[in-house]
């Protein structure tokens, strides 16, 4: 599914979040969404899928394979969402319900969008716990059982269950320790390429966009800075801000053979006291 | 300390909510004082010929069954009401208050039980403790203020429970504690703070249900004595005869339940006016007063 | 399981209390119970006659555990008054007053819930205010004054509409069921009007509080419109909170549907308990106190149970092991 | 000793080589520790005989999964939480054996904690002010206002925050990262011995974290005798700033040294996996 956003804009109760952005998905290209926590990424995610909370309004254009969805009546989106998009939140222990099992979560939206038998809908939705690598007894288990790592491949099998043509994945590693997290980035690219679909994977770290997206686009207070593949951005970053974004990601990465080196990481980071006012936009 | 009052009546006064509440209160209180003073017409003047009177130059709102003034009585009924929902709201702030320190006391065996309490008695409805008291006590003031208030004070422990649970078991109180804090230093310096808007909400509903039991409870006998000048008592005396003069009992029900309404309304404003974090007003005269 | 058990536990242990309370409240009367009941100016020998006839002078252990053990058979005492066994008269009153508060509860839960989702899903600031402030007034209504204006409005031979019985209940009672449910009509409005204001805003809170969580944004994001997601996942999870919110109004209730019994001549428990309580009618009174009591302390067991059964995670403790 | 990105101060370099040993004599020591949560049936070992020591000046990262009981061997450490079996010294004295335990108290006096969330560890109705000075009121009751003053503001400017700014503000109007650091700020204020601080930039961005790095990196130049105990679950995080590792799987400790070796040469194969699932190096040399 191919997505062209341009000049949207998100303001709430009066305050604009996101300034006139435009962005791209080929079909079947992966694409990242970096900026620091309040920067509006996870806004222009919900509003791809007309997600955005009552009190927000959006102006501009998305058209998902040519659908106009800003504007678009609720019940169109609803048809559209998932059984041709599916989205990864980033907290599953806020969104998985937690009255319903695992088996019912995971089969919400082949209910919703086709009429399928008992028995055909279980079967699908058993084979698609077991290519998120759960087993199959967890069908029956509700969400508070699980652990962090389990929970967020249940919210993958619920978004991919329809095998739709969009996903997008709201921070999906940031509520899980690195081990798991590492495991998820893998799964959600094995999945998302198998199905050919396209992906909007949205975070504030540069090594997990490295092995996650093919390009993506760094956003700073409501703007998008600067675009370009993914690796090319990690080498040389044009702007100062995804230059910052980079470096911190470097500090924290770990060096290759655990080597001593005295000196710190790479560029100096901006003086403190100019980074205080900004970050707290 | 002025500068942050400031802040919260202007803030109060910006809502149309807070607007209507503050008159409507401010009404009430200049009318119980000054009815200790002066009613247009003395209370205890029944004039037996002008009984039922339509409102006329001479009384404002006509006269009762007695032939008694009917704004005088509404006057002085307010000041009975007034103090009825000040010693309501203050036994159940206090009771409330007391549960929640053994609600989140550290000591576990204190905490379970208080829990337990509070949800067994509070299914107990505030007219039964009033029959309860009403029988050695007879019909009182007090009655409702402690039927009332013992309802009420359950009702607050239980509805500000989770947030105050919440606070307990939070990081900010867990440094506290490890850096020697007493659990009263606790109770006051965090949980109550926090816990503060949820409290003044369920208070000025308190306040307002407070109201409607005196009307309540006066008619069933068990409320204000016969002789005292209440809301609850305009309204009873003029249900025997509603049929045949029917405007009468317009006063006293809508007097009610305007009051009601300004405290319902005058506990979502304070909500948001005196939190810090609801009320950015607030913050900035704090930055104001640390740069001074 | 074990929660069950101790709930229980917890609710026989609140009817003793209750009884205890109730026991007490009686006997730590200015006079005692015998003078008071046999009226201000009577003679001596007629007070020691009563409390001779009451075993008023056994000691007071003696006497509540007696109380008990008759109360456990079901047998409340004979009335002072009418000399009929009071339990008898509890159950002809409650006949009365339960379907009242059926009824009213009926159309507060008919009124506030579905006006409460209203209210939590309205769109526009000006929506939201209206219905804000129709349940404010709606909960502001004392129940006599709301019953008042409901016979003007409806009372049979005095309201503009007059189509109800605004007084009495048949004498027959419940053999003539077409004209018991429509005395009992109007009376079951006033307290539904009331109560239903109170379920609406705690409805709307809930739901509202909901609406804008991760759970119907997950629904939402499977393919359902938001209206769909708030009603049918957002209510789901509000169901525990309200069945413990219609728990206690029921608490509340009660209040207003004493003062519409009397207002509407109702011979129920509330207008029971209130002429007895006038008459000093003492023994009558500590019972039909204590069985009110009990009927509300189960209330509030059965809303517990409801409660703990709506949401699993309760259920199962199992919480995630220490890091 | 590693030092900060923007290496405010530097340090002398210390001797970090192979084998060689951190400074300071082991000022908390902890033998044999066993803990188990729940009862009956839900009865669950966390720590089985774990024995770890923290030195004077030192930072120790105790790393592993989540459940492998280390924010629980910390806590037990710092006399948060009793043990069932096992000791805990501080400086000779014992820690362990009930609430009037010698060494309990004066390791109350002695410590500071830093938590996970920041928004959470911050009350959300105090000031920056209030909120850091609470252990110097708590701790020295008689101390004067502007001595109180004078030490909230030296704690602020030590995790990078200009007093002034920051002192008259609300939780609400910090970012994560501000906050987390005014939370240190408190933990350092009554000049503690030992700091704990449990996973204190997960809960962050990236681009905060590299700043929360920088305000442990400088309290540690500030106060070379303070030991720093980090619990995480990000080797980044660790190689950047701890100068030994505690490797925890399951409530056993299964490898313990100094950071470079045991990232160099890790013996136990449950941390040869940490290593190689974390995070690997990003972009440009």
């Amino acid at each position: 599914m191919a997505v062209e956003i341009s000049g949207l804009r998100i303001a709430i109760g009066g305050r604009d979040i996101v300034h006139g952005v435009d962005l791209s998905i080929g079909d079947g290209e992966r694409v990242g969404l970096i900026g620091s926590s309040g920067s509006g990424k996870s806004m222009i995610a919900r509003a791809m899928l007309g997600l955005l909370p009552v009190q927000a309004e959006a102006s501009g254009s998305i058209r998902l394979d040519g659908t106009q969805v800003v504007g678009a009546p609720d019940r169109a989106l609803a048809d559209l969402r998932g059984r041709y998009t599916g989205m990864v939140f980033q907290n599953p222990a806020a969104t998985l319900n937690p009255v319903l099992t695992v088996g019912r979560q995971v089969a919400l939206p082949l209910r919703l969008h086709y009429d399928l038998s008992r028995a055909e809908r279980a079967e699908r939705v058993a084979a698609m716990l077991e290519r998120v690598g759960l087993p199959a007894d967890v069908a029956s288990k509700y969400p508070h059982e699980l652990s962090g790592g389990q929970r967020q491949r249940v919210g993958i099998a619920a978004a991919l269950v329809t095998s739709p043509r969009l996903i997008v994945a709201d921070e999906p590693t940031t509520a899980l320790d690195s081990i798991t997290q590492r495991q998820i980035v893998d799964l959600l690219v094995s999945l998302v390429d198998d199905a050919g679909a396209s992906m909007l994977f949205i975070t504030h770290d540069f090594s997990v966009l490295a092995r996650a997206t093919t390009r993506c686009a760094v956003l700073d207070a409501g703007r998008i800075v600067e675009t370009g593949a993914t690796a090319d951005l990690l080498e040389h970053p044009a702007d100062a801000r995804t230059a910052r974004l980079v470096d911190a990601a470097r500090a924290l990465a770990l060096r290759p053979g655990g080597g001593d080196d005295g000196g710190s990481g790479g560029g100096d980071t901006a003086g403190d006291a100019a980074v205080e006012e900004k970050d707290m936009a | 300390m002025m500068a942050r009052f400031g802040a919260i009546v202007s803030s109060l006064w910006r809502r149309a909510g807070g607007r209507f509440s503050l008159v409507v209160l401010g009404l009430w209180v200049l009318v119980s004082l000054v009815s200790l003073v002066w009613t247009p017409q003395p209370l205890w003047r029944t004039d037996g010929y002008d009984v039922w009177a339509a409102p006329s130059a001479e009384h404002w709102l006509g006269t009762d069954g007695t032939g008694a003034d009917i704004v005088s009585w509404l006057m002085a009924g307010s000041r009975t009401d007034l103090l009825i929902v000040i010693l309501t709201v203050l036994f159940a702030g206090a009771l409330g208050l007391l549960l929640i320190a053994a609600m989140t006391a550290r000591n576990s065996v204190l905490a379970n039980t208080s829990v337990v309490a509070v949800d067994a008695l509070i299914s107990v409805p505030t007219i039964l403790i009033a029959l309860i008291l009403a029988v050695p006590l007879g019909a009182s003031v007090a009655v409702i203020v402690v039927a009332c208030g013992f309802g009420y004070g359950l009702n607050l422990a239980r509805v500000a429970r989770p947030q105050a649970l919440l606070v307990a078991r939070s990081a900010y109180v867990e440094s506290a504690v490890s850096n020697g804090a007493s659990g009263v230093r606790v109770l006051f310096g965090h949980i109550v703070p926090n816990i503060l808007p949820v409290l003044l909400v369920q208070l000025s509903l308190s306040a307002g249900t407070a109201v409607l039991a005196e009307s309540g409870l006066t008619y069933l006998g068990v409320g204000v004595p016969s002789g005292t000048p209440s809301w609850g008592h305009s309204l009873a005396t003029t249900v025997r005869f509603i049929t045949v003069y029917p405007l009468t009992v317009l006063w006293p029900g809508l007097v009610v339940t305007v009051v009601v309404v300004a405290l319902n309304l005058f506990g979502d404003a304070l909500r948001d006016a005196v939190d810090p974090v609801g009320n950015p007003a607030l913050r900035r005269v704090a930055v104001e007063e640390t740069e001074a | 399981m074990r929660f069950i058990v101790r709930r229980l536990a917890l609710f026989v242990v609140a009817l003793l209390a209750i009884s205890v309370v109730v026991f007490a409240a009686l006997r730590v009367l200015p006079g005692d119970m015998a003078s008071v009941m046999a009226g201000l100016n009577s003679p001596p020998e007629r007070v020691e006659q009563l409390r001779e006839q009451l075993g008023l002078n056994r000691p007071l252990a003696v006497q509540y555990l007696d109380w008990l053990g008759a109360l456990l058979r079901g047998d409340f005492g004979t009335s002072m008054l009418t000399g009929r066994s009071i339990s008898g008269q509890v159950a002809q009153r409650a006949s009365v007053t339960f379907p009242l508060i059926v009824m009213g509860l009926a159309i507060a839960m008919a009124l506030g819930i579905p006006l409460g989702c209203a209210a939590a899903l309205a769109r526009g600031r000006r929506a939201r205010g209206a219905f804000q402030l129709a349940a404010v007034i709606g909960g502001a209504i004392p129940a006599l004054w709301g019953g008042l204006l409901l016979i003007l409005l409806f009372g049979r031979g005095v309201g503009l509409i007059g189509v109800l019985p605004s007084q009495g209940f048949p004498a027959d009672g419940w053999d003539a069921p077409g004209e018991a449910l429509v005395s009992l009509t109007l009376p079951a409005l006033a307290v539904g009007v009331i109560v239903g204001a109170s379920l609406m805003r705690y409805t709307r809170s809930a739901l509202g509080e909901l609406a804008s969580s991760g759970y119907v944004e997950m629904a939402m994001s499977c393919g359902m419109t938001r209206t769909q997601a708030v009603l049918r996942v957002g209510l789901r999870l509000a169901t525990p909170q309200l069945v413990s919110v219609v728990g206690l109004t029921f608490a509340e209730m009660i209040t207003g549907v004493m003062v519409i019994e009397n207002l509407f001549a109702l011979p129920g428990l509330g207008t029971g308990l209130v002429t007895d309580v006038g008459n000093r009618d003492l023994i009558a009174v500590q019972s039909e106190l204590f069985m009110l009591a009990a009927f509300f302390l189960l209330i509030g067991l059965a809303v517990d149970l409801a409660h703990r059964a709506l949401d699993p995670r309760l259920k199962t403790a199992a919480g995630e092991g220490g890091r | 000793m590693k030092n900060g990105l923007t290496g405010t101060a530097q340090r002398t370099e210390a001797p970090t080589g192979e084998g060689a040993e951190a400074p300071g004599a082991p000022m908390l020591r902890g033998a044999h520790i066993d803990k188990s949560f729940g009862r009956g049936a839900a009865r669950r070992q966390v720590l089985f005989d774990v024995s770890v020591d923290v030195r004077e000046g030192e930072c120790l990262a105790v790393i592993g999964g989540s459940g492998s009981g280390k924010s629980t061997l910390t806590r037990i450490l710092l006399g948060l939480e009793t043990a069932d079996a096992g000791t805990v010294a501080y400086r000779g004295a014992a820690v362990t054996g009930g609430r009037r335990a010698p060494g309990r108290q004066a390791l109350r006096r002695g410590s500071g904690l830093v938590f996970q969330d920041p928004f959470s560890s911050l009350d959300p109705r105090w000031t920056v002010a209030r909120s850091v000075a609470e252990p110097l009121r708590l701790r020295h009751r008689g101390m004067p206002a502007d001595e109180v003053g004078r030490r909230v503001a030296q704690a602020l400017r030590t995790v990078g925050l200009e007093p002034a700014t920051f002192l008259g503000r609300y939780p609400v109007d910090l970012s994560g990262g501000q906050a987390q650091r005014v939370a240190i700020a408190r933990a350092i204020v009554n000049e503690p011995k030992v700091v704990l601080a449990d996973e204190p930039m997960s809960a962050i961005d990236v681009a905060a974290r590299v700043q929360i790095l920088d305000a442990f990196a400088a309290i540690r130049d500030r106060r070379p005798d303070m030991a720093l105990i980090m619990v995480s679950h990000d080797l980044g995080v660790v190689q950047h700033i701890a100068d030994r590792v505690v490797v925890l799987h399951d409530g056993r400790v299964v490898e313990q040294g100094p950071t470079g070796r045991l990232l160099a040469a890790p013996s136990d194969p449950y941390t040869r996996e940490l290593i190689r699932a974390a995070t690997p190096f990003v972009g440009r040399p």
